[in-house]
């Protein structure tokens, strides 16, 4: 057994070497063995996945997302949808939530069926499947922020505020690059609390 | 960092990469349409019930949206589900009122191992090799239906056995409904922690083959022998909020707490005086004190008219204090003043649990600590013990395991040979038996053998079909807890999320069964799936107390919004409750304390314990106890319960035995040294434990290590004690009295401790001046 | 008026369960760091309930202690820290800033009471064991100091809840996960500025005292030593 | 003895001149120890800190002990020298240079240890004050950064007090040489041509740096006292701590000179220049140090014992009877015990004598900073919290790879810098030949480089 380990763990420390620069960091292993058995699920770890992603966040460069559908929020906000509409949860709690495709059918079973979008869509859905929808937003897990919409909506911040002008957006780009330092700006101004833990903890 | 470590690193590194690379990114994978609408980020709280020990505590459970890697039609996808994030205790609820142990909390971890059985599994591998191949719940639930109509074919329906755990309640009641319709006898029960000889006394003595309450919030003084009532003994939650108010809740009076024992428990580094008493001899003692109360008249002896204790005329002769000193190593003047001090501190409640009644002699202890009771005039009254009242729906007791239901009397008694088909749930006899019994051998002979767990352990690696249950949070639950309330209570919960994996609720695949059996198993049991009987059973409860009852639906739906039935009666006041309740809400006033149980088992030649193994051979007492963390051992697999520090020894990740220093140094042993324990049945290996809370002459270890096969964190680490045990049973009981083991231990080598605490005392004497 | 978050821990309610330490664990996504790290000293236990043998065999008593951070009113750990990701709110707290942290691990040796974690590595659950992390915590990233908030996430969150009823908070109303478990009612919390709070009241028992109160770091975790049973009729 | 300017430059410029096998051989082994520490960093700055020994309750180990101890050897040559050359000690002008140049090389060691200890390096840029959107800036109460503007003085200073008087040779071995070397030197001499206002110059900018560089000096290890003085931890939670801590690092650092020395003079053949009245001297300066030292010592572990407070107590006796013992008499017997004889005595204090007795002092002088980290973290007030500490490979790599990185940085350095100042030597010599001394009078007489420019072409 000790044998068959060694070998394996020879084999792997190769690979290890070679592949160096795209391997997963190490985190401690919860099992406390000397190896995970075959079976191991994947680990989450906050960890990031690769020096190369690491790289990235400690500059802040994030990949602009690409939605599967192409979804306007223009033509939308046109026909007098809410922002809560879809985004469910933002007046309430500190999430604003990406709808599923059982929401956009319940319109769109009846409306604007034949634009190719919606065809997708459709497809989608009546494939039982849910639209991945990529967040625009949000924050680094290691930036250790917690921030909550509905406080903010409460105090009347408007959405465009820090999501910038999305009615005359098709689809949702950052418009605005949500740093400490904006957060903060607004803050000052409205002479809210800027204590770090206010949003970090 | 050892140079293993540096290999384990690299190699988690390896496999994690090897993984990630074979495996898709999270965001490539497809979504599923959610199946339930929930407002993402905010937190609902869904009622449940807490299954991991007797006591049956209420849950709240925190259930958040979160996304799930699922497999739907065959596919790994996301969905987005509720997800329980945490549990509390009910706030409600009559038992816990809002507060859970930590091995309540730890339950979650039982929904989000990584070791559960995602699917059904077929044995692939020799039994007990624990390798399966996954397939079909069709393909599963055909096989067992097609074994059933066998047996039933040859005539044979006895040779269906039901081996189970503790369980109460309708799922209790579906599985002896479906034993009886396929015509086999009713379920056997296996129940480690169970106190069968604890029933057995109560049975004697007050009719009740229950497990007792007590009022301790009242109480003045509370004597307990061997029960660790803090930590893992009966109702641990109730009793632990009770003890809070016994202690400071009222202003100007403080309850005294003695505990009797030889290693001290968690309950005993809370008790005001310590007693250290030889193994086996607490029944002595609790006569010894009686004694003294006798002899210097200390409480009446006699009520209205008779005397309250028939063979207690002549005020114990054989127990005198210098007797029992002899024998229980007890210091007289120690027992007269105990005796005094309990006599006038009224209201004064004795108990008993744990190793006392693991001794042969235990229930003569239990008898002897009820007449105790008796004597002190606390049964049925405030400050004292009492039953809890049973909900008017379920008077007969399916929490009285009786001892015809017993795990050890039956499978002692050879019922397991002539089984065809056995099916499982959990129960883990193999991994908590000794040795000695052989149950392994006799697994072995059942030509099939179904597991309903939810995980591989180690009797279910001997199963030809594992059809995995849906964990506790994701089943329909119910439970009558016996004891810890003054109220009759009925806990009942709906899932608290979605099931995460393949798996079905054991209650519904044996209703599916039956209805694929058809026959008369169709007639009495009718409900498609298991929440009909549920709402079934309780809904005769609407009429309990309020009258005129209230609408069906509105009684359901409220009896799931506050997570059970409670009556509304005896809520109030304790004072009067008690006296009411004290017997099963029958207040007539019946003798506490039955005569004939004493005459037979009071008689002194019982008294005294017997161990195996011979002392100049074996010198020590081995004294196994219920671990802090893993009770019996069904908890070893959650990591949050194996890396918390064991509240005496401090240790993670591992068992110890505990040693006191003076042993330890005659012995040449050191903290940390590998020490091996004999005993005539086998020997085990662990690290020593020098703790000044044990007799010199007791070895003691806790329960819940030395897992072959059960999950990755379980699996190979520590040692079992179970498997050095004597097959001793415990008299006129078929218990096992794993107590009652001599053993000797020598060191072999040096052993790993993952110790929390760096210092054992908060002045160590390094720190004086020299 | 200012909040000032305090806490009382009545040792002689205490029975060492460690409903508390798991609670915590629950709440705020502590790392599990698994046998060969908890060896070398490295398992996080945000509270944990110390273990005191007094005496010898057979005159032994136990003295359980929890402790948790002790939320300094001057904290050792806060001057010291080069980048203030340790430092004292206005309600009187001692922050630890996760994303602020650079990993000096200088704010531990301060801290006389050794209720500061460091992540050596980076955390890890094995799949699905991560679907039980709170979302209101953040998981900490490797080479940060971490340490009891008392609950500051649950305190934000009664505040928010409470400012949006527009009304004040109730005594006892954020309640960290170690209290809301605590069977024997043996910790207590609330705020010191309100006089009439529970936690004000039992802070002024005569059986308060602080732990290391000599090394002057005004603690505002108020312990209730054990009472003793004294015998009055014999 | 007295040589003309022609042996001096000779003598001096030679290992400058010709390389032998030998310089790469050693080059070669130092390089790969070197390549080992860094690679042993890369592997933590992969896994985490973790894969150091480092644990709770002792969160600081070799890391910071390694960072104190260079420090302290830093002290040895801007200080001493500086000193020296204000109160103009003859016997100073040939070991000047060797002193400075192990200043700045060990301050830039023990400057890396802070990062290489961090648990997120990658962030250290936060402890420099710069004007950032998230309005934060260091924690001024932090001793850790004064450290950091106290090690960044220090270092900017020294390095300008050891180039300095490299600049008249630098020219000098512009001149001697050809070639590439010529270009080389042509660069680093700045276009010294030795008149009489550079002489001036140089002459006073010295004198104003000797002066400003010892309360620096003095500085900074008291700095690095204070990230332990001013914790409440038992036994580092004292005012001793300041000038104990100073008068270590000067004791290790004048150690450290003389060992450099002895190789220097046996491996670069320097006998004649650095003679044993340069270590009779220094070695007296040490004893000096080494009963300082033990008075210390002395003093702070009597006042704790005879205090008795109860923390402290536990932390004195785990050094003195509990499982540091032993390296804690190892230390006494490194710092004290073996010295004491070898300097006191004047038949002992040899070149030899003084060599073994300064090896036993750095060693000592490290294993002091290790007993002052680790047992006192290891026992702090809360017995529930105590716990051990044991070095992993990564930190023992890393340790061994900075005196590795030492000895290279100090090879490199003698092979394209004399490690003797020339013309403060030649100086030197005149004084002894009662000539005038001013540099800048030499220059016009004749000066140190023309004649040996002749001397070349001859």
């Amino acid at each position: 057994m000790r044998s068959k380990i060694r070998g394996l763990a020879l084999v792997l420390v190769a690979s290890a070497a070679v592949s160096a620069f795209f391997l997963k960091r190490t985190s401690s292993a919860n099992s406390g063995k000397d190896q995970p058995s075959i079976d191991t699920p994947e680990v989450f770890s906050p960890a990031h996945p690769t020096i190369l992603e690491s790289v990235k966040d400690f500059f802040g460069w994030r990949k602009t997302p690409v939605q599967p559908i192409a979804f306007t929020h223009k033509i939308h906000i046109e026909h007098q949808v809410a922002c809560t509409t879809c985004h469910k949860g933002v007046n309430s709690g500190p999430v604003a939530g990406l709808p599923s495709d059982k929401l956009c059918m319940r319109c769109h079973a009846f409306f604007a069926k034949d634009r190719p979008e919606i065809i997708k869509l459709t497809a989608i859905f009546n494939a039982g499947l849910d639209v991945s929808w990529q967040r625009v937003y949000g924050f680094s897990p290691s930036a250790h922020v917690k921030f909550n919409h509905a406080p903010h909506i409460r105090a009347g911040v408007d959405c465009s505020n820090c999501h910038g002008d999305v009615k005359n957006m098709t689809v949702a780009v950052r418009a605005v690059n949500l740093n400490m330092g904006y957060c903060l700006s607004c803050h000052r101004a409205k002479g809210v609390s800027t204590d770090c833990v206010t949003c970090h903890f | 960092m050892e140079r293993r470590d540096f290999l384990k690193v690299t190699v988690l590194t390896g496999a994690t990469a090897a993984l990630s690379g074979c495996e898709k990114p999270a965001q490539q994978l497809v979504r599923f349409v959610p199946e339930q609408d929930l407002v993402p980020g905010v937190a609902v709280w869904k009622p449940s019930l807490c299954t991991l020990c007797s006591a049956g505590c209420g849950l709240t459970v925190r259930v958040m949206e979160g996304e799930a890697e699922v497999v739907r039609k065959g596919q790994l996808g996301l969905i987005k589900m509720g997800l329980a994030k945490k549990l509390e205790g009910n706030p409600d609820h009559p038992i816990n009122q809002g507060k859970l142990c930590a091995r309540g909390q730890a339950g979650l971890q039982l929904t989000y191992h990584p070791d559960r059985v995602r699917g059904p599994l077929k044995r692939s591998g020799p039994r007990g090799s624990g390798n399966f191949q996954q397939i079909t719940w069709e393909e599963a639930l055909g096989e067992v239906v097609s074994k059933l109509q066998e047996l039933r074919s040859q005539k044979q329906a006895g040779a269906l056995r039901f081996l189970i755990g503790r369980l109460r309640g309708q799922r209790r009641e579906l599985i002896e409904e479906f034993l009886k319709t396929v015509g086999s006898s009713p379920a056997m029960v296996f129940d480690p922690l169970d106190e069968p000889v604890l029933r057995q006394a109560n049975l004697l003595s007050f009719g009740r083959a229950t497990m007792p309450s007590f009022d301790l919030a009242h109480a003045n003084y509370v004597i307990s022998f061997g029960a660790d009532f803090l930590g893992t003994w009966n109702s641990p939650v109730a009793q632990s909020i009770a003890y809070g108010e016994m202690r400071q809740g009222h202003p100007g009076s403080r309850g005294k707490l003695v505990q009797v024992e030889q290693r001290m428990s968690q309950t005993g580094a809370n008790a005001d005086e310590w007693v250290p008493v030889r193994p086996g001899m607490d029944g002595v003692l609790a006569l010894g004190l009686a004694h003294v109360i006798l002899k210097e008249k200390l409480r009446p002896t006699r009520e209205n008219g008779e005397t309250l204790i028939a063979g207690w005329q002549q005020g114990l002769p054989d127990y005198s204090p210098e007797a029992v000193e002899k024998t229980a190593g007890v210091a007289a003047k120690r027992i007269e003043r105990l005796a005094r001090e309990m006599a006038a501190h009224t209201p004064a409640v004795a108990m008993i649990g744990g190793a006392p009644l693991a001794q042969t002699n235990g229930l003569f202890s239990a008898l002897a600590v009820n007449a105790l009771n008796a004597l002190l005039g606390s049964v049925g009254t405030p400050g004292g013990m009492f039953f809890t009242p049973r909900p008017p729906h379920a008077e007969h007791e399916w929490g009285g395991f009786a001892a015809a239901s017993d795990f050890a009397g039956q499978f002692l008694a050879g019922k397991l040979d002539d089984t065809h088909v056995l099916l499982l749930y959990n129960a883990n006899p193999v991994f908590a038996t000794p040795a000695a019994w052989k149950v392994r051998d006799s697994l072995e002979r059942i030509p099939f053998i179904v597991s309903f767990g939810s995980f591989v352990d180690e009797t279910s690696a001997f199963a030809d079909l594992i059809l995995p249950d849906h964990s506790p949070l994701e089943s329909w639950l119910d439970d009558i807890p016996e004891s810890g309330t003054t109220q009759a209570v009925v806990s009942l919960a709906a899932p608290a999320m979605l099931p995460l994996h393949d798996t079905r609720a054991m209650p519904d695949v044996l209703l599916q069964i039956a209805h694929q059996l058809g026959g008369d198993a169709v007639k009495s049991l009718p409900w498609q799936s298991f929440d009909e009987m549920l709402q079934a059973s309780i809904s005769s409860l609407r009429t309990a107390e309020t009258s005129p009852p209230v609408d069906p639906e509105k009684f359901w739906a409220k009896v799931q919004e506050q997570g059970g039935w409670w009556s509304e009666k005896m809520r109030s006041d304790a004072k009067q409750t008690i006296a009411s309740v004290a017997f099963g809400g029958s207040a007539s006033k019946q003798p506490a304390f039955k005569q004939p149980a004493f005459r037979q088992h009071g008689k002194p030649e019982s008294a005294l314990p017997q161990f195996d193994g011979a002392e100049h051979e074996f010198p020590f007492h081995f004294h196994p106890y219920v671990s802090q963390a893993f009770l019996d051992g069904a908890l070893a697999h959650l990591p949050w319960m194996q890396e918390m520090p064991d509240a005496l020894s401090t240790v993670m990740w591992g068992t110890w035995i505990e040693i006191n220093p003076k042993t330890a140094a005659k012995l040449g042993i050191e903290q940390g040294d590998l020490v091996e324990v004999r005993s005539q049945h086998g020997k085990l290996q662990a690290p020593a434990l020098v703790s000044p809370g044990i007799a010199p002459d007791v070895i003691a270890m806790p329960f819940g290590q030395g897992h072959e096969n059960f999950s990755r964190y379980a699996s190979g680490r520590g040692a079992n004690p179970m498997t050095i045990l004597a097959p001793l049973q415990v008299a006129e009981t078929g218990s096992l009295a794993w107590a009652a083991t001599r053993v000797d231990i020598s060191k072999v080598g040096r052993g790993k401790l993952a110790l929390f605490a760096g210092g054992l005392r908060e002045r160590p004497s390094e720190l004086e001046h020299r | 008026m200012a909040h000032r978050w305090g806490m009382v821990v009545d040792l002689d309610r205490c029975t060492g369960c460690e409903a508390c330490v798991i609670a915590c664990r629950a709440e705020n996504n502590i790392a599990t760091v698994g046998e060969e790290q908890a060896r070398k000293g490295r398992a996080m236990h945000w509270i944990r309930v110390e273990r005191y043998y007094e005496g010898e065999f057979p005159d032994v008593r136990v003295k359980f202690q929890p402790v948790l951070c002790q939320q300094c009113d001057a904290a050792p750990c806060e001057p010291v820290c080069p980048t203030y990701a340790s430092y004292h709110t206005a309600e009187g707290l001692n922050a630890q800033i996760y994303n602020r942290c650079i990993g000096t691990r200088y704010c531990a040796n301060a801290c006389p009471y050794s209720v500061r974690f460091f992540n050596f590595f980076n955390p890890a659950w094995e799949k699905p064991l991560h679907l039980q992390l709170n979302p209101d915590v953040s998981v900490r990233q490797v080479g940060v100091m971490e340490k009891c908030t008392f609950c500051v996430q649950r305190i934000k969150a009664a505040e928010i809840h409470a400012k949006a009823e527009s009304r004040e908070l109730k005594d006892g109303e954020p309640a960290p996960a170690c209290v809301q478990s605590c069977a024997p009612k043996a910790l207590v919390f609330g705020d010191l500025n309100d006089p009439e709070s529970e936690v004000s009241r039992l802070s002024r028992s005569r059986r308060g005292s602080k732990l290391l109160e000599e090394l002057g770091t005004q603690p505002k975790v108020t312990y209730l030593q054990r009472d003793s049973w004294n015998d009055e009729n014999l | 003895m007295t040589k003309t300017s022609e042996q001096i430059n000779q003598d001096l410029l030679r290992p400058v001149g010709r390389t032998s096998p030998r310089f790469f051989f050693v080059v070669a082994t130092l390089g790969l120890i070197v390549l080992a520490g860094f690679s042993a960093w890369g592997y933590q700055l992969y896994n985490g800190v973790g894969v150091a020994g480092i644990r709770r309750p002792v969160f600081w180990g070799f890391y910071i002990t390694n960072f104190v101890f260079w420090i302290g050897i830093s002290h040895a040559g801007t200080l001493i020298s500086a000193i020296l050359r204000l109160s103009n000690a003859g016997w100073r002008r040939p070991i000047t240079r060797c002193a400075e140049v192990i200043t700045v090389f060990a301050l830039s060691i023990g400057a890396m240890f802070p990062l290489i200890h961090l648990g997120r390096p990658w962030q250290a840029f936060w402890l420099a004050p710069y004007p950032n959107q998230r309005g934060l800036w260091p924690n001024y109460r932090s001793p850790l950064v004064w450290d950091f503007f106290a090690i960044n003085t220090y270092l900017i200073g020294s390095i300008t007090f050891l180039i300095l008087p490299i600049i008249p040779d630098f020219a000098l071995a512009r001149d001697k040489f050809s070639g590439r070397r010529k270009k080389l030197y042509t660069v680093l001499s700045l276009g010294w041509r030795g008149t009489q206002r550079q002489w001036h110059r140089l002459e006073t900018a010295m004198h104003i740096m000797a002066i400003v560089i010892i309360p620096v000096a003095v500085s900074v290890h008291t700095i690095v006292s204070w990230d332990f003085a001013m914790t409440p931890v038992p036994m580092w939670h004292s005012t001793i701590f300041a000038p104990y801590f100073v008068a270590g690092a000067i004791f290790s650092g004048i150690a450290a000179l003389i060992v450099a020395m002895v190789f220097l003079r046996h491996f670069l053949r320097l006998e004649e220049y650095l003679q044993p009245v340069c270590f009779d001297n220094l070695g007296k300066l040490l004893l000096l140090m080494s009963l300082l030292w033990f008075y210390f010592v002395f003093a702070e572990r009597l006042t704790t014992w005879y205090g008795n407070e109860s923390s402290e107590i536990a932390v004195l006796w785990l050094t003195q009877r509990g499982p540091y013992r032993y390296l804690f008499w190892l230390m006494v017997g490194c710092n004290f015990v073996i010295p004491f004889p070898l300097l006191a005595i004047k038949r002992l204090r040899t070149i030899t004598g003084t060599f073994i007795a300064s090896l036993a002092i750095v060693i000592g002088m490290w294993l002091e900073r290790y007993l002052i980290i680790v047992p006192s973290l290891s026992r702090k007030f809360l017995p529930y919290a105590w716990g051990t500490y044991r070095p992993t490979w990564v930190e023992i790599t890393i340790t061994a790879a900075t005196f590795a990185g030492m000895a290279l940085l100090y090879v490199i350095f003698a092979k394209f810098v004399p490690i003797i100042s020339i013309w403060e030597l030649k100086i030197g010599e005149r004084e002894t030949a009662g000539l005038p001394q001013k540099a800048s009078e030499v220059e016009v007489a004749s000066g140190p480089l023309r004649p040996v420019v002749r001397g070349a072409e001859t």
